[in-house]
């Protein structure tokens, strides 16, 4: 009974505790939300942006669309890095290396079926369309590539061999494709006598927009990627495939 | 000083990072942590939104640009660690990596 | 000119690139691995004996190597460089021989040798140092070259003395490492040379000269096992007993006191440590050690823990003579760095003989073992009368010259130190000798090897202590000669300080 | 055509560009991702050293990318610090790469689960060769945005090689190390946004030029502090680090112990010293107290391991600490504090990266790295043995090596501006590492005869890189002049 009682005491002290805890992240997040909001609306130096210099300087770029000039000809190296992020996240999800098996081929639902027959040609176009507005409105390569990464997940969806259906290598090629191509046109600047990711004037709007369409295809294809999770079998994989990683020789 | 919707926006955005950080830090649960760190990505994105229109009319492309950047950054990250987050299940058969500690203390 | 750069270089490199070799030779090239011990010992005396000459016509070597803007590492050959070069490099060769044949048949000798040599080179760079930062570099890097003899039998207890060794040796180190940087910044690079380049600064900074004055002294202090930082030498005596020589004679315990010679000769200058009232205190530190080392030597009967207390007694007497400040007692304290030297590694070598060939260890049982052994016993006996001072053995220079000084200075007590500290020494060191040649044998000696004929040893063994032992009675005997260490010590003192 | 790729300026590029190439090579050449990986190891190194050798002969490279300058455009910029960064990098990475060559062979050949090993390493080289990039892009970079997704890229990459080894404790650390970064993104990236809000520009060399004082700006410095020290891994945000590195592969370990904390480091100590004059001395003071706690907590930590990687993976914790308690030395002016501190970051990443690498073959060797059992490892492995000996010389800031330079010159800055308490925190500090490195080494080191161990496995070139990486850090005692020379070229 005694025990009990102390087990009790004992639950009741830790629940304390924990509250107590809580109660200081809680007052330390309402902290940090009032310096926040301090920060934000006192008044600081209050400088005009980099607007007027990009407006400036926009008929040099290529195209008409403001935020497709930042991020493909000014600011042109992020999006690079950035692309190579997405390359990143490819490895590393491919890296992964299964515990258990690739799950199951689900049961194919005649709705869905249909509806992805409906709907991925649509979404195709609708990326097409991104693309294309990219240059003067709203718009570019990472709209049109999330468009078709969704495309790519509803196919996924349907069936989920689909990964590993496709010819071998041709997944990673796709992928890397927009790489070597945005490395390409970055080094092939240099060798022409202009800066790393330099355009000239005339081929700029040529450039960037290949530059966008092989992005999107790029980025599409990871985020599909992304969607299925792991690296998607070869054939001479499936045999190993399943084995839990505690083999004698790791580092414990 | 007036109110207008770009201080609402900003002060959201700021509001939903520190949701997302209490968030991160309170919940034990894997994904609730990877949401939460999302939730905060939100935050800072509607917070640079804001900044491109501190001037009327002109509106700055740079913080819009930024956050297209940021967001292809973000999701590359999630889905690194739902996969990851995936794996660690997979292995411990577990969802968080609290409930490892409690349970070799209970014993 | 360029060959006297290179020749400070090459007597570095003369033990440097053996070493290097032989941690690379596998353990069964026993006979590459002997000859190019020997052929680096030898070279290095050839080396050694011309830069000797070299400054003798009064050349002046140096090298220099900028470290960092402004801060230079220097390798300069001054008289007193010259003498601890000389000492190092001739006992190491009959230490090599001696370990050559010591460490015959036991595993690990490549790793041995190659330390062995490392450490020389150390040591070598310890007496060659120009400046206060050169010193500081190869001090340190001693304690890492002779951790590994120090531990080199593997056993639990050789670890623990290895940790108790390095704990002292790197707290000492660190000591010193934060005096030379307080220095620098205060002084700016600080240059060896006699009478030192304080003096300027004894008016403003009297108080941080003093305080860095003992950082220094208890960073050297540790290795010269001044009382109470020796503790870990009697424990380093679980190595093997080439390595206790070279420990004791030559290289660590040396090097401590060769340092405490550069800081208060060389860095402060005798008359601005006198000004900031810094010998005294020394004095009194160095006859404490004196007395308590003898004491303590006393009470033990492993005779390598007794030879072990008795070398934290003797070197002292370095300490000493540099406290009292005379050139007298100055030429007393130094010449006793080689005299000491001389008869101590002696002494090892004698008691690495008696433990190898009969397995005896503590004093107990050592009676009748002047039959077995009597040649061993012979040198032994030379360096032990030297020890304690006798004329006219080495010992009794130093002690002549170190009383002398002392009278010269006013400090008549000192006398009695010296003379106490003689009956003790002869109260630890003249019962051994009754013991092994007047005591009949009481017992089986434990482990005899059974050697006997002409030598009663390998000839390896009993070779080194014999030419050390007589070349200590030498350095005695013709201690006036031009060529003795005495008329080396009397030029150095005299060149500083006009005698 | 040849020429123009060439360039002075063009230098700038190829310490980036060739190991992102590489990576795309290696990813897609996957039956043999080893051989583009060390060509192209060997050619960003090369690059590196040239980038360094132009830098002396032509003084601080600036390259606006895409042709816009800033504050429209990204510009890099190679000054002394950044460059000696990327030398670093080249040095310890090129030294990890020819390991990892040896590492996995030696793996593949020795245990049964070759297929894992295989697929191992075969994504090591796109994740490191992305790693190594991004991290002289970071150097590089003078744009804070850019700043932060070169900051995304050697986070996720990290992780990516975290996790790589496959094992539960490598997938939790990898987890936890993957949300602790993007947390320290995020409040990075919040930071940007102030910073921009207050300045109108991303060009960190314009806005440290309108600096003044203001709300968001102290919350831009805030919170980008935070997010910065959060990826370094200073104490209290180290919880982090040692399972990370610890449980990596043993070239990982090297890689993130010796290089990656730096990168973070460095964008740290480039906004506090632009940030200075707003800072003042109380922002040094939180700095210092941390990097104290962390060399003595850290140090503790190390000492009480039982396992060498976890051992050397606490002595990061503690060693990091030395990378931040010289901010308060930054009043008697940035230059000697830099070169200090500086001196410090590489011989420490080489002094690290070669322990790393010495343990990771002896744990291979002998199949596990629990300190107490290492004795015998000498005469298996004597030059890994030595090689670790070496690192820790250095470590521990004892001659010769680069270690004891910038050792000697932390505390002289710290005598003659008499803070006494950074001396005694030094000093102390150097016993305590002195402690630990010595628990490990005199069992590496032990003269025990141990019988019975059985056939050498690993391949000579893993010996050989982490004895040339040690020895790199020995070098760098004799040879300060040069790098601090390269480090001094500002403006």
């Amino acid at each position: 009974m005694r025990c009990v009682k102390m087990k009790g005491s004992e639950a009741s002290g830790k629940r304390r505790h924990i509250s107590l805890l809580s109660l200081l992240s809680l007052v330390m997040l309402a902290g940090l939300s009032a310096a926040l909001a301090w920060a934000f609306l006192t008044p600081g130096p209050d400088p005009l942006g980099l607007a007027h210099r990009v407006d400036a300087a926009l008929a040099e770029s290529g195209v008409e669309s403001r935020v497709t000039a930042v991020l493909l000809n000014y600011r042109a190296y992020d999006t690079l890095l950035e692309c190579f992020v997405l390359f990143l996240g490819v490895a590393i999800v491919w890296s992964l290396q299964p515990s258990r098996p690739v799950r199951q081929e689900p049961r194919v639902d005649p709705v869905l079926s249909s509806l992805v027959r409906l709907l991925v040609p649509l979404m195709v176009l609708v990326g097409g369309y991104l693309l294309w507005a990219g240059s003067s409105q709203a718009g570019g390569a990472f709209q049109a590539g999330a468009i078709l990464g969704a495309a790519g997940v509803l196919l996924i969806l349907t069936s989920s061999r689909l990964l590993s259906t496709m010819p071998k290598g041709l997944l990673a090629w796709g992928i890397c494709l927009g790489l070597f191509f945005f490395l390409a046109v970055a080094v092939g600047a240099v060798a022409l006598g202009g800066n790393f990711l330099e355009y000239r004037r005339s081929s700029a709007t040529m450039i960037i927009i290949a530059l966008e369409v092989v992005a999107a295809f790029s980025i599409g294809l990871s985020l599909a990627v992304f969607f299925g999770g792991s690296r998607p079998e070869e054939p001479s994989e499936r045999t190993a495939a399943g084995r839990p990683p505690h083999g004698e020789g790791e580092e414990p | 000083m007036s109110v207008s919707p770009t201080f609402v926006y900003g002060l959201t955005g700021l509001f939903l990072f520190v949701v997302g950080l209490g968030g991160l830090i309170s919940c034990p649960q894997l994904l609730r942590k990877i949401l939460a760190v999302n939730i905060m990505v939100s935050g800072v994105f509607l917070f640079l939104v804001t900044i491109g229109y501190g001037h009327g009319v002109i509106i700055d492309p740079v913080p819009h640009a930024m956050v297209l950047t940021g967001i292809v950054v973000s999701v590359s990250g999630t889905a690194v660690a739902l996969a990851l987050a995936c794996r660690v299940h997979e292995t411990f058969n577990m969802s968080d990596l609290l409930k490892r500690r409690t349970r070799s203390n209970d014993r | 000119m360029i060959w006297q750069n290179w020749l400070l270089i090459m007597i570095m490199l003369s033990s440097l690139v053996p070493g290097l070799i032989i941690f690379s030779l596998g353990e069964s090239r026993h006979g590459l691995r002997t000859s190019l011990n020997l052929f680096g010992a030898i070279t290095k005396m050839v080396l050694v004996l011309v830069m000797i000459l070299g400054i003798h016509q009064g050349h002046s070597f140096a090298v220099h190597l900028a470290l960092l803007p402004g801060l230079e590492l220097v390798l300069r050959a001054d008289p007193l460089s010259a003498l601890f070069v000389t000492l190092s490099s001739i006992l190491w060769l009959f230490t090599t021989i001696y370990a050559i044949a010591y460490l015959e048949d036991s595993p690990n000798r490549s790793h041995f040798f190659g330390y062995f040599s490392l450490c020389v080179t150390v040591t070598i760079g310890i007496a060659l140092a120009g400046n206060l930062l050169t010193f500081l570099f190869f001090f340190e890097m001693l304690t890492l070259s002779t951790y590994p003899l120090v531990v080199h039998r593997g056993t639990a207890e050789a670890m623990a003395a290895g940790r108790v060794y390095l704990i002292y040796t790197l707290s000492g180190g660190l000591l010193l490492f934060l005096g030379v940087v307080w220095l620098h910044n205060l002084v700016g690079p600080v240059d060896f040379c006699m009478g030192g380049q304080l003096a300027p600064l004894v008016e403003s900074h009297g108080k941080t000269l003093f305080m860095i004055y003992y950082l220094l002294i208890a960073g050297v202090g540790v290795k010269a096992a001044l009382v109470p930082l020796h503790g870990w030498l009697p424990r380093a005596m679980v190595a093997p007993a080439p390595v206790s020589a070279l420990l004791h004679a030559v290289a660590v315990v040396k090097a401590g006191a060769f340092g405490i010679i550069r800081i208060v000769l060389d860095v402060y200058g005798l008359d601005t440590a006198g000004e900031l009232g810094l010998l005294f205190p020394l004095m009194l530190l160095a006859t404490v050690t004196i007395i308590y080392g003898s004491i303590y030597a006393l009470r033990q009967d492993n005779l390598k823990h007794r030879l072990a207390f008795s070398t934290v007694s003797q070197v002292s007497y370095i300490a000493l003579g540099i406290s009292i400040g005379n050139p007298l007692a100055i030429m007393g304290g130094m010449v006793h760095l080689v005299h000491q030297g001389l008869m101590k590694i002696t002494l090892f070598f004698c008691a690495g003989n008696i433990a190898e060939t009969l397995g005896v260890h503590d004093i107990s049982r050592m009676n009748g073992v002047g039959r077995r052994l009597p040649l061993t016993m012979a040198a032994f006996t030379l360096a032990a009368i030297g020890m304690i001072g006798l004329p006219p053995m080495a010992g009794f220079v130093s002690k002549w010259y170190l009383g002398l000084g002392a009278l010269a200075q006013g400090q008549g007590w000192l006398i009695g130190i010296l003379v106490l500290s003689s009956l003790l020494n002869a109260a630890y060191f003249l019962p051994i000798l009754y013991g092994a040649w007047f005591k009949e044998q009481e017992a089986e000696w434990p482990d005899d090897s059974g050697m006997t004929g002409p030598l009663e040893c390998h000839w390896m063994l009993v070779v080194p202590p014999i030419i050390t032992a007589v070349i200590s009675l030498l350095v005695g005997l013709l201690a006036n000669s031009n060529l003795s260490p005495l008329a080396w010590v009397r030029f150095i003192v005299s060149a500083g300080y006009g005698l | 055509m040849m020429g123009l790729l060439l360039k002075n300026d063009c230098w700038l590029i190829w310490p980036f560009v060739l190991p992102l190439f590489g990576a795309l090579l290696s990813f897609l050449f996957k039956q043999r991702p080893r051989l583009p990986g060390l060509i192209v190891a060997l050619l960003t190194t090369l690059s590196s050293g040239v980038l360094a050798w132009k830098l002396v002969r032509h003084g601080v490279g600036r390259y606006d990318l895409g042709g816009w300058q800033p504050p429209l455009g990204i510009s890099l910029r190679g000054d002394g610090p950044a460059v000696l960064m990327v030398l670093m990098t080249a040095v310890t990475g090129l030294a990890i790469s020819i390991y990892a060559g040896g590492y996995f062979r030696s793996r593949i050949a020795k245990v049964e689960d070759e297929r894992r090993h295989i697929i191992q390493e075969r994504f090591f080289w796109p994740l490191w060769l992305l790693l190594w990039g991004a991290l002289n892009g970071l150097f590089l970079s003078a744009d804070i945005f850019n700043m932060y997704i070169t900051l995304e890229l050697v986070a996720l990459s990290s992780v990516g090689l975290t996790v790589l080894s496959g094992k539960p404790a490598s997938q939790v650390a990898g987890m936890r190390y993957l949300l602790v970064s993007i947390l320290g993104s995020l409040s990075f990236l919040l930071g940007v946004g102030f910073l921009y809000k207050a300045f109108g520009s991303l060009d960190l060399a314009t806005i440290q030029a309108a600096l003044s004082f203001s709300p968001p700006v102290a919350m831009a410095m805030a919170l980008i502090s935070v997010g910065l020290l959060l990826k370094s891994a200073l104490f209290p945000f180290h919880f982090w680090l040692p399972p990370a590195h610890a449980n990596a592969l043993a070239p990982v370990s090297a890689i993130l112990s010796g290089l990656v904390v730096k990168g973070s480091w460095y964008l740290f100590f480039r906004f506090w010293l632009g940030f200075l004059p707003l800072i003042g001395d109380g922002g040094n003071a939180v700095m210092a107290a941390l990097g104290g706690a962390a060399i003595i907590w850290g140090a503790f930590q190390a000492f009480s391991q039982q396992r060498l990687k976890m051992l050397v993976a606490y002595s990061t914790v503690a060693q990091i600490g030395y990378l931040f308690i010289i901010f308060p030395l930054t009043g008697a002016g940035a230059g000697p504090a830099a070169s200090a501190v500086f001196y410090f970051a590489i011989s420490h990443s080489c002094a690290k990266a070669a322990m790393f690498l010495a343990a990771g073959t002896i744990f291979l060797q002998m199949g596990h790295d629990r300190i107490r059992d290492l004795a015998g490892v000498r005469q298996l492995l004597p030059i890994t043995s030595f090689a670790f000996a070496l690192g820790g010389l250095s470590l521990m800031g004892l001659p010769p090596s680069g270690g004891f330079i910038a050792k000697y010159m932390y505390l002289s800055m710290a005598v003659s501006q008499d803070r006494w308490w950074l001396v005694l925190l030094i000093v102390i500090g150097s016993g305590l590492t002195a402690a630990y490195i010595f628990r490990a080494v005199s069992h590496i080191l032990s003269p025990k005869m141990v019988h019975g161990q059985g056939q050498v496995v690993v391949a000579p070139c893993m010996e050989w890189s982490a004895l040339a990486l040690a020895l790199v850090a020995i070098l760098l005692g004799f040879i300060a002049p040069l790098p601090l020379a390269l480090l001094g070229v500002t403006g």
